[in-house]
């Protein structure tokens, strides 16, 4: 049947058999769509639980490795299976609710969480024919659905009735908000200049111009990615868990396998942001015509899992910034560059318009100017703020042999 | 090298200023009357000569028959360091005057002198237990806390496998 | 119900702060009680900050200690002078060498006993190694309160492990070390000791170079600690603060330099001082620190007399062994010390008390981590809860050593 | 909407809705009327995809969801006399007649209302559509809309900002 209509071994197109296979069978009506959509959806949960047990290990060794240990050895051959065992741990934990919980909504949020982070890949294009429903507004979609994390994190922290969940909730949504619009306002610099929300569009856009966003938007690609550290709770924008000060945050009254929720989403989460910065800004499944002679997936993957990888290094690297510095960096800092870049956008592609210029001499010229652009606003909006100025650079202690003298030159004591 | 200003050298400046506040003076230390205390600890880190502005330790003694508190003083602009000591003769209800006044660095050091030793410091602002839990009975540092029957004290006598030496007064009480 | 009732009015308050944490009076809110601890990962062992909130402000601090309570200034008048050499090693378990010589030496100071030379630059080339490893910790775990997962601390425990290594073939333990000796140390080091050392004190400089590198120009670290918790020099000698805390604040105060003991008098170092006095300063005047332990090892090392290291005790009543060792007993005159040395973490002082029997008559632990805690209230008053974690963890408590 | 799949679509978000706006005003716990209302706007944006008006659902889920209900979440933490349980108040008979007589008008009006139905096929892109729209048919309402928030985020900084900030603060 299908294995002979020669398509099957076309594994490009991971859909591909499954289509001819639906094909052959001749179902009525919608059904076929129907039976597609919920394949691709288990295939899509299936990838993704198998590619976060692997980067529970990967991320764990890894830095184990920035840290001079070993990591997990144990379970299995060099640990493979040690995040099997901790899922199954997890699994087998005696589900604990704590009496003073609001029990319907404990166990609402990490379902809540949960859920969007799964339906985002939604919108994913994985491969040319790879994505589930290609909405046409599947940017807005991310965004739409990302910002459901943000009551289902509130409900967490709040029926929790602890008060380090209470506080690390709170943290949460003044940065999730805060963050919001730095994110949407990364995106939009991409989608204007693509001028379709359409997942698919984006990458062939680029895939026709030969160049990821990334080299056009270099400063959106940046706030892209601080923003979504924000959103999958990673180093240095970790607040709303900061294990230093609030134990775990908005989960720390969960246990067992509602926290492998938790854990599991924040995974999700990741992957999804990974998703979306290498669909907008490098070029989904394309590389320069690579994706000719390999599967588009497989580059896809390779791009997302290398983007994670970089929120791993971040985590084994950074420490920590306190809330008003974070909120400050995402009021006074990225949202007036994002804004002035969604200008800049604008009027670059008007004078394109307007010029007619062919694209291998305007898309250099539009690299360039943001380049530019990015690198001028950073640094002088960053020394307009007082960064990268006196106050910021480190000092070494003062040696000294005169016993009981004083050194301090700080302010007086205002008592 | 930091001077050590024994005590029969800083009980003669203190009581050239302050005359008939020095109770006594050992060469380890000088003690004075608990109602001069404040002041002569004040005046001792205030004055030029002195300029005990560091209180290194304070701590409280149960000398069996009365409770004493040493303040360990030191002076980084001379670079030296004496030892006060104030006498309280009340065995039950042991008082001196606070010193968190004069050095807000005494504030803990007097709480765990309160807590383990219950000797009450008169002007501290927030005389709690410190170290054991509010209502535990007594004060475990006392000498005759839990007193063993027959009323022998805590403290080692004799180690094993010393030679019979005289007893000290302690222990048989 | 009340519980519930509580967290709700706690909710309430707490997110008009979290939305405009820095608009002052504009909207009252309750109080909010946060316990840090005792279970918590940023205490450092089993230690309780009670804040009350104002949002994220912090409008009072209360220190709850005592869980760690081990009573052992009343145990220590159970028993002998040498017997009571563990109990040092057991307040500050992160620094026992030091709390060894604190202890020995005012014993020693109360028998007047003068100690031969080359027990002397051990003790010296142990209390800096052990400096080392213990400021190596501090900062570690002060980058971790900032937020760093773990990698710090982790690289930092890489030099304490050699420096622990050491200690093991000096006398066999590598936490609670029980090396000093009324009059001297237990043991001479053997002979393969010294090339480690001088392998490892090699090694070291890059390491510090790294840190200095990784952590002083942090731009993170720096925006999370300067200007934060920030005690004047006043301040910090009226609160009776020591060691790398007062330094921090601008007092150059160091007890090696200022009342030199062991063979401190003749080596050469400078004191590390900050001008800030904020937590960034502290943490720095700790790295400084790092290297001129580094210093004063290399020297120490060179400069390492031969010799005994053991000065018998006169009196000693109970000497099990012959003669090589520590009595077990002995009957100090009647009197009071007051010994103290510069430990990592402050002044660390004994006083004290002998009857001429064969444990002290009084043994009191003035004990930096405890004191230094004095200001917490002080620098943590208008932080916020972030802040109170840094402000605790820059103060470097041990928490055996707090609670004794 | 003739084919089986929307129908069920249909029915189904409706009563996911309507159900969960019953909840809503039923509910004694205030943050459990926030989730339910959650559950109703999720609804709703599922209705607009059975519109095909999926620019609308997106931003539905988007605003109402990810912007109003967290907005509330905050109002209710904010307000001190709103406990988790909802004490009864002596609106609750006036409420209810009026919520009765809005309903009955609206059923009234959908049942009385002659309903045109048009040939025309679904849109195919939403999004398109509205952004042309909004700015060259309707540019003039766009603007004042945005300028009416823009005078309700200074005024709302106008309101909480503290009593003698200084300036540049």
């Amino acid at each position: 049947m299908f294995l002979l209509k020669g398509e099957w071994y076309d594994f490009r197109d991971l859909t591909n058999p499954i289509r001819s296979l639906l094909d052959d069978l001749g179902l009525p009506g919608d059904a076929d769509y129907v039976i597609w959509s919920l394949l691709g959806g288990a295939g899509i949960l299936l990838w993704l639980i198998l590619s976060v047990l692997a980067f529970i290990w990967i991320e764990r060794r890894v830095v184990a490795l920035m840290q001079n240990r070993k990591g997990p050895n144990r379970v299995g051959p060099a640990g493979l299976l040690q995040p099997v065992a901790d899922a199954l741990k997890l699994l087998l934990k005696e589900a604990i609710t704590p009496r003073a919980t609001d029990k319907y909504v404990f166990w609402l949020g990490p379902v809540l969480i949960f859920i969007p982070t799964v339906v985002v890949f939604a919108v994913i294009p994985f491969g040319e024919r790879m994505a589930l429903a290609d909405l046409n507004v599947g940017v807005l979609f991310l965004i739409a659905i990302a910002g459901i994390n943000t009551p289902a994190v509130f409900m967490a922290g709040w029926a929790s009735n602890n008060k380090y969940a209470l506080l690390g909730a709170m943290r949460v949504i003044a940065m999730l908000i805060s963050y919001e619009v730095v994110q949407v306002l990364a995106l939009l610099g991409p989608v204007i200049l693509v001028g379709s929300m359409r997942m698919q569009d984006v990458v062939g856009w680029q895939d026709e111009f030969n160049t990821p966003l990334l080299l056009l938007q270099p400063l959106c690609f940046a706030a892209y990615l601080i923003a979504g550290a924000v959103e999958i709770n990673r180093s240095p924008m970790d607040i709303s868990e900061a294990e230093s000060e609030l134990a775990a945050g908005y989960h720390t009254e969960y246990g067992g396998i509602k926290f492998g929720f938790f854990y599991q989403a924040e995974y999700l989460a990741g992957f999804a942001v990974a998703a979306t910065a290498v669909t907008v800004f490098l070029g989904g499944w394309t590389l320069w015509g690579l994706e000719d002679y390999i599967p588009g997936w497989i580059i896809f993957l390779s791009k997302l899992y290398i983007t994670f990888f970089v929120y791993i290094w971040s985590r084994g690297t950074l420490p920590r910034l306190r809330i008003d510095q974070l909120m400050a960096f995402a009021w006074k800092f990225m949202l007036p560059l994002m804004v002035l870049n969604v200008l800049a956008v604008g009027a670059e592609i008007m004078v394109w318009h307007e010029t007619e210029a062919s694209r291998n001499v305007a898309l250099p010229a539009i690299g360039a100017v943001n380049a530019a652009l990015a690198l001028v606003l950073v640094v002088g909006w960053g020394r307009f703020l007082g960064h990268g100025t006196g106050s910021q650079k480190g000092h070494r202690a003062t040696l000294t042999r005169e016993v009981g003298k004083i050194y301090y030159t700080g302010a007086e004591a205002s008592s | 090298m930091t001077t050590f200003v024994t005590g029969f050298e800083i009980a003669g400046q203190i009581d050239a200023k302050f005359p008939g506040a020095v109770q006594d003076a050992q060469p380890e230390f000088a003690a004075v009357k608990p109602e001069k205390l404040i002041e002569v600890l004040t005046w001792m880190r205030d004055d030029d000569g002195h300029r005990y502005r560091f209180l290194s330790s304070l701590t409280g003694v149960d000398r069996i028959d009365w409770f004493e508190v040493a303040y360990h003083l030191e002076s980084f602009q001379h670079n030296r360091k004496t030892t006060i000591k104030v006498i309280s003769e009340d065995r039950e209800n042991p008082k001196v005057p606070s010193a968190v006044p004069v050095w807000p660095g005494a504030q803990l050091q007097e709480r765990e002198a309160y807590d383990l030793l219950g000797i009450v410091f008169e002007g501290n602002p927030d005389l709690r237990r410190i170290f054991l839990w509010e209502g535990f009975a007594g004060f475990p540092l006392r000498k005759d806390y839990l007193n063993m029957p027959g009323g022998q004290m805590a403290g080692l006598e004799r180690f094993p496998g010393e030679p019979g030496v005289e007893l000290s007064g302690r222990g048989t009480e | 119900m009340t519980l519930r009732r509580d967290s709700g009015q706690a909710l309430r308050q707490d997110s008009g702060q979290a939305l405009r944490r820095d608009s002052g009076q504009a909207i009252k809110s309750e109080p909010f009680v946060v316990n840090i601890g005792p279970q918590h990962p940023s205490t450092h062992g089993v230690f309780r900050l009670k804040l009350t909130l104002d949002g994220e402000r912090i409008l009072d601090a209360d220190m709850v200690m005592g869980y760690l309570h081990r009573s052992m200034e009343k145990l220590a008048e159970e028993r002998t002078y040498t017997q009571n050499i563990p109990f040092t090693d057991r307040t500050d378990y992160l620094a026992a060498m030091t709390g060894n010589l604190a202890y020995v030496m005012a014993v020693e100071k109360l028998m007047e006993i003068e100690v031969p030379e080359r027990a002397k630059f051990l003790r010296t080339i142990m209390s800096e190694l052990q400096r080392i490893a213990s400021h190596a910790m501090a900062i570690g775990i002060f980058a971790n309160d900032c937020g760093a997962w773990q990698t710090p601390v982790m690289h930092m425990f890489r030099d304490r492990e050699k420096i622990l290594d050491l200690f093991e073939m000096a006398c066999g333990a590598r936490l609670t070390l029980n090396y000093m000796r009324i009059g001297g140390v237990s043991r001479d080091i053997p002979p393969e000791w010294m090339p480690q050392a001088r392998k490892l004190l090699k090694e070291l400089p890059k390491r510090f170079a790294e840190y200095e590198d990784l952590l002083l120009s942090n731009e993170i670290i720096i925006a999370r600690s300067r200007g934060v918790g920030v005690l004047t020099a006043d301040e910090a000698i009226a609160h009776s603060v020591s060691g790398p805390m007062l330094r921090g604040s601008g007092v150059a105060w160091d007890i090696r330099k200022a009342d030199p003991y062991a063979a401190y008098d003749q080596l050469d170092f400078d004191i590390a001082v900050g001008t800030n006095g904020d937590v960034y300063d502290r943490f720095v005047v700790r790295l400084a620190e790092l290297r001129q332990s580094l210093h004063i090892l290399e020297q120490a090392l060179d400069m390492m007399p031969s010799g005994p290291v053991h000065e018998r005790v006169g009196t000693a009543t109970v000497q099990p062994w012959g003669q090589a060792v520590a009595p077990l007993a002995f009957r100090p005159p009647v009197g009071e010390a007051y010994g103290r040395i510069e430990s990592p973490r402050g002044e660390l002082g004994y006083y004290i008390v002998s009857d001429g029997g064969p444990s002290p008559f009084r043994f009191h632990i003035r004990s930096p981590s405890f004191i230094n805690l004095t200001p917490l209230k002080l620098l943590s008053v208008g932080a916020t809860v972030a802040d109170a974690i840094v402000i605790l963890g820059s103060v470097d408590i041990v928490v055996g050593e707090v609670d004794r | 909407m003739e084919d089986t799949g929307s129908v069920i679509a249909f029915w189904l978000f409706a009563a996911m809705t309507v159900g969960a706006a019953v909840g809503v005003a039923a509910s004694r716990n205030l943050i459990h009327a926030v989730g339910m209302l959650i559950i109703s706007f999720a609804g709703l944006a599922g209705l607009y995809v059975t519109l095909s008006a999926d620019f609308i659902a997106v931003a539905q889920v988007l605003i109402y969801i990810g912007a109003i209900a967290v907005l509330i979440l905050f109002a209710i933490v904010l307000t001190p006399e709103a406990g988790r349980h909802n004490q009864e108040g002596f609106m609750r008979f006036p409420a209810v007649a009026l919520a009765g007589i809005t309903a009955a008008a609206m059923i009234y009006a959908a049942l009385d209302t002659e309903w045109v139905l048009s040939d025309r096929p679904g849109f195919e892109g939403t999004a398109t559509v509205i952004g042309d729209a909004l700015l060259d048919k309707y540019a003039l309402p766009f603007e004042i809309a945005s300028v009416l928030l823009l005078v309700a985020v200074l005024g709302a900084i106008v309101l909480v900002r503290p009593e003698g900030a200084e300036e540049g603060e």
